[in-house]
């Protein structure tokens, strides 16, 4: 490669020196002039209709200025990156626990978590369902109107039944992985005011510019009359690239005319933010005696929770990487989005492909042991490397370091393990 | 966090005034517990008394033949001290497995009593070590083998207007005494499961006099588990006794199921921890205090 | 997080602070310099000084689980989200706006943006003091007695390996 | 009893949305003293983007490092970025960056063409001098070039944007490119199990990457190691319990993270097979980091104990289960 002057240096971060003398502003330390506190009532239940809530008390709670509900949202009362289909205080509906209900703009945090306790909510529960493969039974209670199975990605090639039937070697196990948190050490947090008629929000964020369309469209504002600023934010690993305190901030500077601040309470991070989809995945592979790969048969459950976020797309991420870096002439699988009355689960760090590794590589392992080789050289022997095709049938011409980055890691374990796999 | 008064007494007849005039009173002793109740609003006093300014209740001594704790050490005291670190390695291993190096630094042995979960750390091995808890109040002051201050979770005998003072233990030379904890993870960690064991021996015969047995997380307070001790008593040390004793005690408890682990799990670990637990005991014993 | 809820007819909650509670006044040194403060009885640290503008202490989870909002009380770290404001009157607190400046960086801190110790950032400043005070006491730690100091300080992004190497650069070229 | 094992975990991660358009601008504005403003979407959030973005520019521009004022993330000043998600930003917001880069630098190219008179291919901009190729000791000074636009009423600005070479899934068979490059990488790690507890320790980690172009070894190497821990995590202890839709982990006392003591020696292994389409080749490194940790734990758990843990976390209680029934 060639030489060059600055990329290839470690350089030092532009931010570091504001970092390390704890001058770097994050969302929850900025203060205005004015600002109030927020909060937000939320549902304790998984699944309900909201019948009628009343905030008369609250309202009239000396320091409270501002009480709103989703009657309050001047448009659409949706948010979601692929699906539109959260809203941003519920309407008729809960769907999980955790779901938002109302907020509270006051003089201080404290006043605003007790005019909380003053609002009455009526509802009614209904049955509800937390396990995805229950939930895609046609008989499962309904978290959406179009069903429980929100999106289905497939992946055909080749002939899965003749490579099935012609193979030494078959391996199948079932697996299933947890629900993971981002557990990022800064919880959710932004502040909202107003310059003139354009909101400014500073916020915790991974993505802005999606933050002012859905800002802009919920509160049916222009895009150049909203402006997301990202304050320094402490770490989001897929976790604050969903909404969270930015429509509410943005609607009540605005209702309140006053600066707004929001920050979650790491239990509200916990209970409000995504996290890691928990997988079900059934996995068979079929190899030759030598331990070539033939074929590879998956299903892939993956409990996207109550609503959809990143869910089709990190349900079709681990399709496409459910070969593996291998090299795999048939293969099927069909990767299920399904909601139930779980958290939400989004985007984390490796979306849907570490759940699919823990699968594969072990899948790999079990063949190799079967076709008496070592786990190395299994992977060797079905690695993808320059001009390989993929499951999806493309054609990686260059920039594979594959093969290269295990011949690596093999040295340096004789080094410092003294054996290799 | 509730609204409340904060007090900060020089002298344990302050405290005693201040108990009596506040009904809804809470201790700050290193605050590491209270400070999560009161932010969890599980508790909601209406004054906190600060223990901080008891500066006699911090001192680790020596005095006739007994180890005295005052209530407010802390576990990096504990951790620290030479005395402790010489007559009772265990609980200078059991304070350094305490949480953090910040929940050390504050957190007391006292207050890790007064406390009362089933998960502290110190307790079994002070139960082991036979430590007695000396309970003071305006009218009287009483002293207790440890294992009776605890009633349940959170729940002590201590009465309205009494609070914990000194914590002592007998210093012997042919004791030995051990800590095993195993947590989730290496730091920050809430016992799973912890047990201590004690083993005195005589001197010439090397037969074993006096065992104690205690663990942390298996019931609902620390608890003594005199089934594995009376298997040890009058024999000689071994492998095979030692396993045995060690199934007795897994069979006597009766954890429970929660966040942290399962009650078979605990089960089948406690007998693991408590075996070596003894052979920790006995290496002290036999090794490092000269038989 | 305790959600706040009532059921249609159920009874109001009892109200905490309708009592006026006295306001205390507390000295103490804060970062070298003396203060003299009216606090809250209930007020915590962490919210005290951030009431004060000092915003270098970070707020991660309110128990003691974190140890982003550590600070030095006395010479050793503490939690200053498990400390109440009153109980510093009388003691010596350093936070991380004591630690060093644009104009003069302290050793540790420049090791920790050479090493790359530093990502996000938000768990740097406790992490910093954790170290400090380590330091303090113990001019010539051991890899495991550095790791052991800042093993109540979460860090999420750096794998905490580069934070342990910053620290032991500053033990290097102190000795 | 204490048994070690070693296993091995591999991994790919298509770099940038998958079979969806995803891209993202940048805006360069070149200055009179030949210091440069660089405006992009891209979040950082901690990653360090900011950091790398202005060495692409930078390296371009043959300026200092320090010479690049990064402003991002303001949907006031910034064009959109995208998501700070697929491991994309260094990969898609660099060839943004470096795209704008290329455009400010043609206005300096044509300028210094002429004040040389040569051919533009023969200017060499490094170091903050302009000069023709073997003539470096004739140099001009990048301040004097640009004053030259500027005496021309040009301005030394430019923009870019860069949206990966894709093609959408097929609906029915998945057939497509959906990503114009990936990322590969092998993992080795050394476990102990305790036969007793069930308790798995991990020794060390070895972690081989190829991210195309390390821009910023230190900063890869932060990503490898914080990625493999929070795989780490992922292996042995994180689990938010969920029981009727409440969680019962809610806080980090019941929600466990390593901690630094939980994390073993790393070893990160930086491999450069460069991208074709990355800027100098890089492509990303973010996801890649966590993503084979928990396979090879599991395999290493296997190779020392002999027994498959299917269902993550490897707990301590699977293990023992798992130890007894095979016995």
């Amino acid at each position: 490669m060639q030489e060059l002057n600055v990329v290839g240096k470690s350089v030092r971060r532009k931010d570091a020196l504001d970092k390390v003398l704890g001058k770097s502003q994050y969302s929850g330390d900025i203060k205005l002039p004015g600002m109030l506190h927020v909060k937000v009532l939320r549902s304790p239940v998984a699944h309900a209709l909201l019948k009628n809530i009343d905030c008369r008390a609250a309202e009239s709670l000396p320091g409270v200025h501002a009480v709103l509900t989703a009657k309050d949202i001047p448009e659409s009362n949706t948010h979601g990156i692929i699906i539109k289909d959260e809203p941003v205080l519920v309407m008729d509906k809960i769907r999980k626990i955790g779901d938002p209900l109302v907020v509270v703009a006051a003089e201080t945090e404290e006043i605003a978590l007790r005019a909380l306790s003053l609002i009455e909510v009526e509802f009614e529960e209904l049955p509800a369902v937390f396990d995805p493969e229950e939930a895609m039974k046609p008989e499962a209670p309904k978290v959406h109107d179009g069903g429980n199975i929100q999106s289905i990605r497939k992946i055909r090639k080749g002939d899965i039944e003749a490579a099935f039937a012609h193979a030494d070697i078959v391996v199948e196990t079932s697996y299933r992985t947890q629900m993971q948190e981002h557990a990022y050490i800064e919880p959710e947090a932004g502040v909202a005011y107003l310059d003139g008629d354009v909101v400014v929000l500073r916020v915790s964020t991974q993505n802005p510019h999606f933050d002012c369309k859905e800002v802009a469209r919920n509160l049916a504002l222009p895009l150049n009359k909203v402006r997301i600023v990202q304050a320094p934010t402490g770490g989001g690993f897929g976790g604050k690239l969903d909404i969270s305190v930015q429509i509410y901030i943005a609607l009540l500077a605005i209702r309140a005319k006053r600066p707004v601040r929001l920050v979650y309470t790491r239990e509200e991070s916990m209970l409000a933010s995504t996290k890691r989809h928990p997988y079900v995945i059934k996995y068979k592979t079929a190899a030759d005696k030598n331990g070539k790969l033939m074929a590879i048969d998956v299903i892939v459950i993956g409990d996207t929770g109550a609503y959809a976020s990143y869910g089709p797309g990190t349900l079709t991420r681990s399709a496409v990487h459910a070969t593996g870096p291998y090299e795999v002439p048939n293969v099927r699988v069909d990767a299920y989005t399904v909601y139930t009355n779980n958290p939400t689960a989004g985007a984390c760090r490796g979306f849907g492909v570490p759940q699919l590794a823990f699968a594969h590589e072990q899948q790999m392992d079990m063949v190799a042991q079967r076709a008496g080789i070592s786990p190395i050289q299994v992977r060797l022997l079905n690695a993808l490397r320059p001009n390989s095709q993929t499951g999806t049938g493309q054609v990686l011409e260059t920039g594979v370091g594959f093969v290269e980055t295990i011949e690596v890691a093999q040295a340096k374990a004789l080094e410092v393990l003294g054996r290799i796999c | 966090m509730s609204k409340f008064e904060y007090y900060r007494p020089k002298c344990l007849n302050e405290v005693f005034k201040l108990m009596a005039e506040n009904h809804g009173y809470s201790l700050l002793a290193g605050g590491t517990d209270l400070m999560v109740k009161l932010k969890e609003n599980l508790i909601k006093p209406t004054a906190v008394i600060d223990l901080d300014g008891l500066e006699g209740l911090k001192g680790i001594n020596l005095e006739a033949g007994r180890i005295v704790l005052g209530a407010l050490t802390t576990h990096t005291r504990l951790e620290q001290s030479e005395l402790i670190n010489r007559f009772a390695p265990a609980l200078a291993k059991a304070a350094g497995l305490v949480g953090s190096p910040q929940i050390r630094n504050k957190g007391t042995v006292g207050g890790n009593m007064g406390n009362a979960s089933p998960a502290a750390d110190t307790v079994p091995v002070l139960i082991a070590l036979g430590a007695e808890v000396v309970l003071s109040s305006k009218e009287e002051i009483r002293t207790i083998p440890l294992e009776e201050l605890f009633l349940g979770p959170g729940r002590t005998v201590l009465k309205p207007g009494e609070l914990i003072t000194t914590i002592s233990f007998e210093v012997l030379n042919h004791q030995g005494c051990s800590f095993q904890k195993l947590g989730k993870r290496k730091a920050l960690a809430i016992s799973v499961i912890n047990a201590s064991a004690s083993l005195e021996i005589e001197p010439e015969t090397k037969v074993i006099k006096k065992v104690r047995i205690a663990l942390g997380s298996v019931a609902a307070t620390a608890v003594r588990v005199s089934a594995g001790e009376e298997i040890l008593i009058g024999n000689y040390y071994s492998s095979e006794l030692i396993k045995k004793a060690a199934e007795e005690v897994s069979k006597a408890i009766r954890p429970i199921d929660d966040v942290r682990s399962t009650a078979i799990y605990r089960k089948r670990v406690a007998e693991v921890l408590v075996g070596r637990a003894l052979e920790e005991a006995w290496s002290q014993v036999t090794c490092t205090r000269g038989g | 997080m305790d959600v706040p809820w009532k059921k249609p007819g159920a009874k109001l909650p009892v109200l905490e602070g309708d009592k006026n509670m006295s306001k205390q006044t507390i000295n103490f040194m804060l970062n070298s310099q003396k203060v003299s403060a009216q606090v809250e009885s209930d007020s915590r640290l962490v919210d005290f000084l951030h009431e004060m503008g000092l915003t270098g202490t970070k707020l991660g989870c309110g128990e003691g689980d974190c140890g982003a909002c550590t600070v030095i009380i006395d010479g050793q770290t503490a939690n200053s989200c498990l400390v109440l404001a009153p109980q510093i009157d009388g003691k010596e607190v350093t936070t991380i706006e004591g630690l060093g400046s644009y104009e003069q960086l302290h050793p540790l801190q420049e090791a920790f943006i050479e090493e790359g110790a530093v990502q996000c950032g938000f768990c740097t400043p406790g992490m910093l003091l954790s170290a400090k005070a380590l330091l303090d006491e113990n001019s010539n730690p051991k890899r495991e007695e550095i790791i052991r100091s800042i093993s109540g300080n979460l860090c999420r992004c750096t794998g905490y390996t580069k934070i342990a190497n910053a620290i032991e650069k500053v033990v290097r070229s102190k000795s | 009893m204490k048994k070690r094992g070693v296993g091995i975990g591999c991994m790919w991660y298509g770099i940038g949305n998958t079979g969806l358009p995803n891209p993202a601008g940048a805006f360069v504005d070149w200055k009179d003293d030949a210091t440069v403003s660089l405006m992009v979407g891209a979040a950082d959030i901690g990653q360090g983007s900011n950091t790398v973005l202005a060495q692409i520019v930078a390296e371009e521009l043959g300026v200092g490092y320090e010479d690049v004022l990064v402003t991002s993330a303001d949907t006031g000043v910034t064009p959109d970025g995208g998501a700070t998600s697929a491991s994309r930003q260094t990969y898609i917001s660099g060839n943004a960056a470096h795209l704008a880069a290329q455009e400010a630098k043609k206005v300096v190219l044509e300028e210094a063409k002429e004040m040389f008179g040569v051919e533009k291919n023969q200017v060499i901009i490094r170091d903050r001098r302009v000069f023709v190729k073997g003539q470096e000791e004739n140099y001009k000074s990048l301040e004097e070039v640009i004053g030259g636009c500027r005496r021309k009423g040009k301005m030394t600005i430019g923009h870019g944007w860069f949206n990966p070479d894709t093609t959408g899934l097929d609906g029915e068979t998945g057939a497509g490119s959906p990503y114009d490059t990936y990322a590969f990488a092998t993992q080795i790690v050394e476990v102990e199990v305790d036969t007793e507890t069930g308790q798995v320790e991990v020794l060390q980690i070895i972690a081989a990457h190829d991210v195309g172009r390390a821009i910023n070894p230190l900063q890869v190497e932060g990503q490898i190691e914080g990625g493999s821990t929070m795989g780490l995590g992922l292996a042995l202890y994180e689990e938010v319990k969920v029981l009727d839709g409440k969680i019962k982990t809610p806080s980090f006392a019941t929600y466990l993270i390593p901690t630094s003591m939980d994390v073993p020696t790393m070893h990160p292994l930086i491999v450069e097979e460069p991208a074709e389409s990355g800027p100098f080749g890089a492509k990303g490194v973010g996801e890649p980091a966590l993503i084979p940790t928990s396979a090879a734990i599991a395999n290493a758990v296997f190779n020392a104990v002999g027994i498959r843990i299917t269902e993550l976390p490897i707990t301590p209680e699977k293990v023992l289960d798992q130890l007894a029934e095979n016995q």
